[in-house]
């Protein structure tokens, strides 16, 4: 801590000390609990890369004789974490505020922006989208409803795909918001990669931009799920507002050319 | 023959004194709120509650010949009916009727042959339809009377093995989406103290017209609500109530598009208690309002007659909506669902009544603010076995604070009698519960109500305290909300966002399609006789 | 200029009802006990005491010609006179009459001859026993306006700064063995919310029979008290003081071999606190109960002086003994703790007595226990800041578990009046507290007395009641084994496992060879000083 | 959890479904908290073997601008757990009650056996200890001084290894039993070599029996440290008791032979 490391890009865990890499780990193996169930545990550890680790806490579960033991343990990791090779989504626009947004619209765009939220599926957590549109918003921020220059509807839940392309072309929607809470078997996924499917099939480059948003999403994964970007968890309305400017703004410019 | 085993705390005295005024003017306010919605839910059938009379009779099975196999025959005939003489008279009617005519006994023969499209369904009328009712009748009444054996074994069973030593019912759920898996889940969750085991059912679920058939394995965050899953794990809780000598009670969810016909279900396979909210599926699953409370009405008469404890939503609004601003919305949404239980034949301690710990948990005084709300609900209804829901929405990736608030949330269950008490877990904003949640959310538990349960002893909120304070205050926001929707109209007032900032137009939302206006001569022989049962006659 | 900051909560009024004429016999039986061990203490000197004395009068650092160059001046010096002549009339009266015989202005040269074998001490009579006496006086005076100055110092800052918002005081360890570790460390958790911090000693420095010197950063489980890391510590909390607007106090640990030494470094170096036990190092560390019986009066009295408040070990003996058996040994310590620092001239206001939440969690009603044994110490000692200590001995490597236990505990502080909150950590069994523990347990801190704080209105354990009862009957107990000791003699009270259930004879343990039985003309200036500001003359 | 696995010696981490592999973690890194934290968090998760991974939660820690953030991610673990390799310290003699005990050391010893137990160095933490030597014991067995058979003396805290030594050559002691509990910075491993090195070189091959025990003890480590055995959290007397007689009378055949 008081030392400077010689390569301030290398950095580990840091339990109480710098460079000790103290990590803790919990989780079940589908074992009675025992001294084999220990050394079970160890051996995870082990293939995880902590050395020493130590078994702090182990049980049976559910009562009984149990065939699950859980454990929490603690160790040294003994992996370096290379700040060099973070992959970032970084912000590549600025943060634009309400009006700035409008300006800018008005400037690119000249006309509103039309935007369409849903959530798909047979999800129905609404919270998330509602947060990015309806005026209310989050986190101290107005949900896109608010920006004058853009047109804002939302399907709310349970949409199903088709309905959703169909709705987008009625509307020629600039963008398209959507939602995905539920990820138990990679729901999320999957629904994410019928949602882009349909629309590449539908409508082919003249797609709208794809939004996809939801708070176990990992936003690295736009491409590969074939959407323009995703936003996870404590997204902020201004983020999306800031993103959906730059964005269509260089769609713009590029047709332009 | 009946005993009512019923989580209330028989030791619950009142601690509180909520203003008796207020009290009074919040439950005729409600009576005169729902009249009208009674009444259009008498006034209407659906289809699935036509499927319900068919399920009562026996029919069961889905048709291996279309689709994936899973359109079930009761779907088969009476969409057949409908389109061939319309449901405005039941479908009792039309189908005993061609059982005669084309002479069969087996009500699944005649549903082959519906789909083989070699039956032509007739209105029956005079004798014809007196026969076809006397039939029918007898059909259902066998249905009637598996659910009237399934409510002897319960009690039965419950005298056996014993009631859970202590309140509240601790209620855990389990959600693999996998029967197989949910099973020994639920049988560990029990033997680590669980008494009561809700499986929760697969996302998309409630908005499909048709109940699924068979042991399933591939829900999503959540398992099929089918008629075999239920049998299997009421099995599987059987086995280990004897085990442990404690009655594990099963409980499962009704709301949605079928809830006549899950209520059904959950009679003929001894589940304990269901999720019945009369305005959940509404406000959360977008379905039309009318179609809601129709099918709310008759699952209901079918929960009463199974001796079944519901479990009210009231929780959900407060996912959507704030918990201390919109506190008297849950008071109000409560008021109603008791109003409706009692006109459907459910029985006090039949009701169990949704609350939650939804307040921002960052607010000065929340703990103190969840205790006014829980105990503002236990005076309002001192018989009802409340049903107290975990914190959720402010829930967050952070186990540990989230393990503490549950400790928190257990601490007011056990402070405020509540009757059954869903157990949180710590992964509330990550996972559907891990193996390991559920065991450590229960040890939560224990240690609460071990340690500090007895401290119902010291808590003694003073008169005109903070405490009660509160709950006046809630109470009188109540009683107001209550005046505006006699005045507007309930169902202009859900259309308006009065629960769950939610807006649901009347004639909007899923399922409206499956509503039918009865007309003269409609025939539902099971209402029939539970109405009479219950000594009262269908009123339309 | 004296103000009182102390974390006592002002609103407090008492809630139970203790039986008064138990409590008038207890702190009488506590007088009559400690007594004989007032007389011992007082009757004799030791190593550590005379070496405070050098300390006092600006003698510092260490011999870097010999070992490891970490044996202090002090330790020189002190061995040398007693070597030479004896510590019988104390370490002043040689040194001072060294000084102007070889004609020294500076300790620091008459150590380093003493070092190089060049000064004979001799006991002076007569003018020079005079001399040596004012000269010795001057000399230590110094010291003791410094540690004035600090007082007022700290007066001012809190003035400026502003005390903690609230009580109970929230108060964290440090323990990484590096002050260049700990010192961020510390500012971090005075940042999170922590109104003290605590550095843990490192494990062997209590069995030192020096204090060593400088920056250190090499300790086990803890760091080394030393002046400088004191000093460094001071200064960083009083740069966080000022940025957060709150002044932020710091503890060490006095009890152990050099208890006189540290408490005097704690005052030359401002600070706050002071874990000070009169019985701590003779149950814990087999120091020897002579040893520490005169080693903690002397400290105390520069406590006293130093406005510094104490935090007593009581919280300890509930590792070792059971907490419900043995909760009324707490009891007794408590009292005999308050008899001996009220010698000292502590205040009332600077009785941090100790006490634990450690009844065992699976122990039915053990939370309810634990808020009647709170309540005990609240009520018998109203003015004192009571030091509240979290569950150790329980907690276990669940550290899911722990956290909620933790948030239990916090309740019982809030619920019962505590000054001074140490905060536990989730990770108890396992290590000293990472970072995170720390940012962990402070949010669980802040999460309950923010949100449950004002549950004091609503906690009213009835006459009579279980709380009410319990506290009584511990009480009693107390006051039973309070006569025994008096009977017996504290001593062997001691040396039978009374505390602890460990068992300590008077004449074994180490450091007995470092006491020495006072005699005629024994000269201690800081100790005349001390007392007559009292406004009393030192008794012997 | 239902269909047997094809490999019953293989397992994984079990969080609501056999074979999904769920681990929860959580640890520190020593920078600001924003997306390249959580990047360099998913960082290290990965090399733990999780994938996917989720960042869960993520805050900084101290208030103010942090330097330091904590995470908590559930990921799935890659790991295969092959029970057939683990290590296990196996209980290689039966376990005997006190009686039992007491009679196989009349039998082969023909004298009590000496035991000497202690913590040392400066560790003062005697409960562990205590539990296996006192009268009272623990977790409902009594402990070794309740041995007819046995004499035990029990030195306390906080002796030197020296002091040690010397003490159990005056008594002929048969077993030294030592506790460690302090284990920052490897204290209690430094303590452990010390001590045996000390043994070996005051009595050779005619040194008593060495046990070691402590919460933080890895069993398996006991060759490594110079050490006959021992003991992790949770020993109960019994097990101790019966360890000993074992070895003992095995190094009495051995020097009868
Ligand atoms: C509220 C809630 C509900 C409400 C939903 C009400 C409503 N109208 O939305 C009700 C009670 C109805 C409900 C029901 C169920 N729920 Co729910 N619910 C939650 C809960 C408590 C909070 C979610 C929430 O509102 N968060 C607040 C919002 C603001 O955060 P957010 O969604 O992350 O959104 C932010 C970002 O992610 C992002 N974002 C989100 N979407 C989008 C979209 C775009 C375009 C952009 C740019 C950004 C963006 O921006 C938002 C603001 O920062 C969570 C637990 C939790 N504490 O997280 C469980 C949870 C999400 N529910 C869950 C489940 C399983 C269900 C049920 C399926 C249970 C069941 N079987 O009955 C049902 C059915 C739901 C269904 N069919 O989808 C699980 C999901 C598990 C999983 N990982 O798969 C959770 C995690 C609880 C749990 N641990 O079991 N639920
Ligand atoms: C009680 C206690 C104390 C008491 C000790 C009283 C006493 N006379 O023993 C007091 C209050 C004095 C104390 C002081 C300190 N403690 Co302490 N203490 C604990 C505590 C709360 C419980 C330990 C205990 O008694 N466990 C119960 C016994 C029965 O379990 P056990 O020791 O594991 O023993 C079992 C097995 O391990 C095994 N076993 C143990 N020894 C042996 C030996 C043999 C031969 C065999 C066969 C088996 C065996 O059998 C036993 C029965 O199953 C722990 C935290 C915790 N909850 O674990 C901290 C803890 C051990 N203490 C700790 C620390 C740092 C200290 C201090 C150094 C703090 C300080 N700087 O002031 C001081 C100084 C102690 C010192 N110099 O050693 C740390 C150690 C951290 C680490 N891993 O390095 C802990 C973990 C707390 C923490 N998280 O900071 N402590
Ligand atoms: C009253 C009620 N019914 C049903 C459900 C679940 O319905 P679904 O299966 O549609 O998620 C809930 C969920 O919490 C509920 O509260
Ligand atoms: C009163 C008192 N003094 C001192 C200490 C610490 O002493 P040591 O540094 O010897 O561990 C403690 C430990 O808890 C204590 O309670």
């Amino acid at each position: 801590m008081s030392e400077q490391t010689q390569h301030p890009d290398i950095i580990r865990p840091y339990g109480d000390t710098t460079g000790d890499g103290m990590v803790q780990v919990s989780f079940t193996l589908p074992m009675a609990p025992g001294p084999k169930a220990e050394g079970a545990a160890l051996q995870l550890a082990t293939k995880m890369g902590l050395d020493p680790a130590m078994v702090v806490h182990a049980t049976g579960l559910g009562g009984g004789e149990s065939a699950y033991t859980f454990f929490v343990v603690y160790g040294r990791a003994g992996h370096l974490v290379d700040l060099g090779e973070v992959v970032v989504r970084e912000r590549e626009y600025p943060l634009l505020a309400a009006k700035e947004a409008n300006l800018a619209i008005k400037a690119t765009l000249r006309r509103k922006l039309i935007v369409l939220g849903a959530c798909i599926g047979t999800d129905a957590h609404t919270v998330g989208i509602d947060a990015i549109l309806n005026v209310k918003g989050f986190a101290g921020e107005k949900g896109l409803e608010y920006y004058r220059e853009m047109k804002v509807s939302n399907l709310g839940a349970q949409v199903t795909v088709p309905e959703l392309v169909s709705q987008a072309r009625k509307d020629r929607a600039d963008a398209v918001l959507v939602s995905q809470v539920v990820t138990q078997r990679d729901a999320h996924l999957r629904n994410t990669r019928e949602l882009a499917a349909a629309f590449r099939e539908a409508m082919g480059d003249h797609r709208p931009l794809i939004v996809v948003g939801g708070p176990r999403f990992d936003p690295r994964m736009a491409e590969e799920l074939g959407v323009d970007r995703i936003f996870g968890r404590g997204t902020t309305p201004g983020e999306v507002a800031s993103y959906l400017v730059h964005a269509l703004a260089n769609k713009e410019l590029l047709r332009a050319c | 023959m009946r005993t009512h085993p019923t989580p209330t705390a028989s030791a619950w005295h009142p601690i509180i004194q909520l203003d008796k005024r207020l009290v009074g003017r919040a439950r005729s306010l409600a009576i005169r709120a729902a009249a009208p919605v009674i009444s259009l839910a008498q006034e209407r059938t659906t289809v699935s509650v036509e499927r319900a009379v068919l399920r009562l009779a026996g029919l069961r099975g889905a048709d291996p010949t279309t689709g994936d196999g899973d359109i079930p025959w009761v779907n088969r005939v009476v969409d057949a009916v409908r389109a061939q003489v319309g449901l405005e008279r039941g479908v009792a009617q039309p189908v005993w009727h061609a059982m005669r005519v084309y002479g069969y006994d087996d009500l699944l023969d005649l549903a082959e042959a519906v789909t083989a499209g070699t039956v032509e369904f007739e209105l029956p009328f005079g004798a014809a339809a007196t026969r076809a009712h006397n039939a029918a009748t007898r059909a259902t009444r066998a249905g009637l009377r598996r659910i009237d054996r399934n409510r002897a074994t319960r009690d039965r069973l419950v005298n056996k093995h014993g009631d859970p030593p202590r309140r509240p019912w601790v209620y855990l759920i389990v959600a693999t989406g996998d029967i197989y898996e949910d099973i020994p889940q639920a049988q560990a969750a029990a033997r680590a103290g669980a008494d009561v085991i809700a499986v929760i059912r697969s996302t998309g679920q409630s908005l499909l017209d048709f109940v699924p058939e068979g042991a399933t394995r591939q829900g999503y965050a959540g398992t099929y609500a089918t008629q075999e899953n239920f049998r299997l794990m009421r099995a599987a809780l059987d086995e280990v109530s004897k085990e442990l000598g404690r009655y594990v009670r099963l409980t499962n969810y009704a709301s949605g598009l079928c809830m006549p016909e899950i209520a059904t279900l959950a009679g003929l396979e001894r589940l304990d208690m269901m999720l019945n909210d009369s305005m959940y599926g509404i406000l959360f699953r977008d379905i039309n309002p009318q179609r809601t409370f129709i099918d709310q009405r008759f699952s209901r008469m079918i929960h009463a007659r199974a001796g079944i404890i519901i479990n009210t939503g009231e929780d959900n609004y407060l996912t959507t909506a704030d918990a201390v601003d919109d506190a008297h919305t849950v008071t109000v949404s409560q008021l109603l669902n008791e109003t409706f239980a009692h006109e459907a034949g459910l029985a006090n301690w039949q009701l169990g009544l949704g609350h939650a710990f939804e307040i921002n948990p960052d607010l000065p005084e929340s703990f103190r603010l969840e205790l006014a709300h829980a105990l503002l609900a236990r005076h309002l209804f001192p018989e009802a076995p409340l049903k107290w829901m975990p914190p959720t929405k402010h829930m967050t990736g952070d186990i540990f604070r989230g393990y503490l608030l549950d400790g928190f949330f257990n601490l007011v269950g056990a402070l405020t009698g509540q009757g059954i008490l869903l157990v949180g877990m710590m992964t509330e904003a990550v996972v559907t519960p891990f193996l390991s949640d559920r065991d450590l959310a229960l040890r939560n538990v224990r240690y609460v109500l071990d340690a500090a349960g007895g401290l119902t002893e010291d808590f003694r909120p003073p008169r005109g305290g903070f405490i009660e304070n509160r709950a006046n205050e809630v109470l009188a926001e109540a009683v107001g909300l209550l005046q505006r929707i006699t005045d507007e109209g309930l169902l202009n007032a859900i259309a308006d966002g009065t629960f769950g900032i939610t807006k649901r137009p009347v004639d909007r939302g899923k399922g409206l399609d499956g509503v039918i206006v009865k007309a003269d001569g409609y025939d539902n022989p099971a209402v029939t006789l539970m109405e009479a049962d219950l000594g009262r006659g269908e009123s339309s």
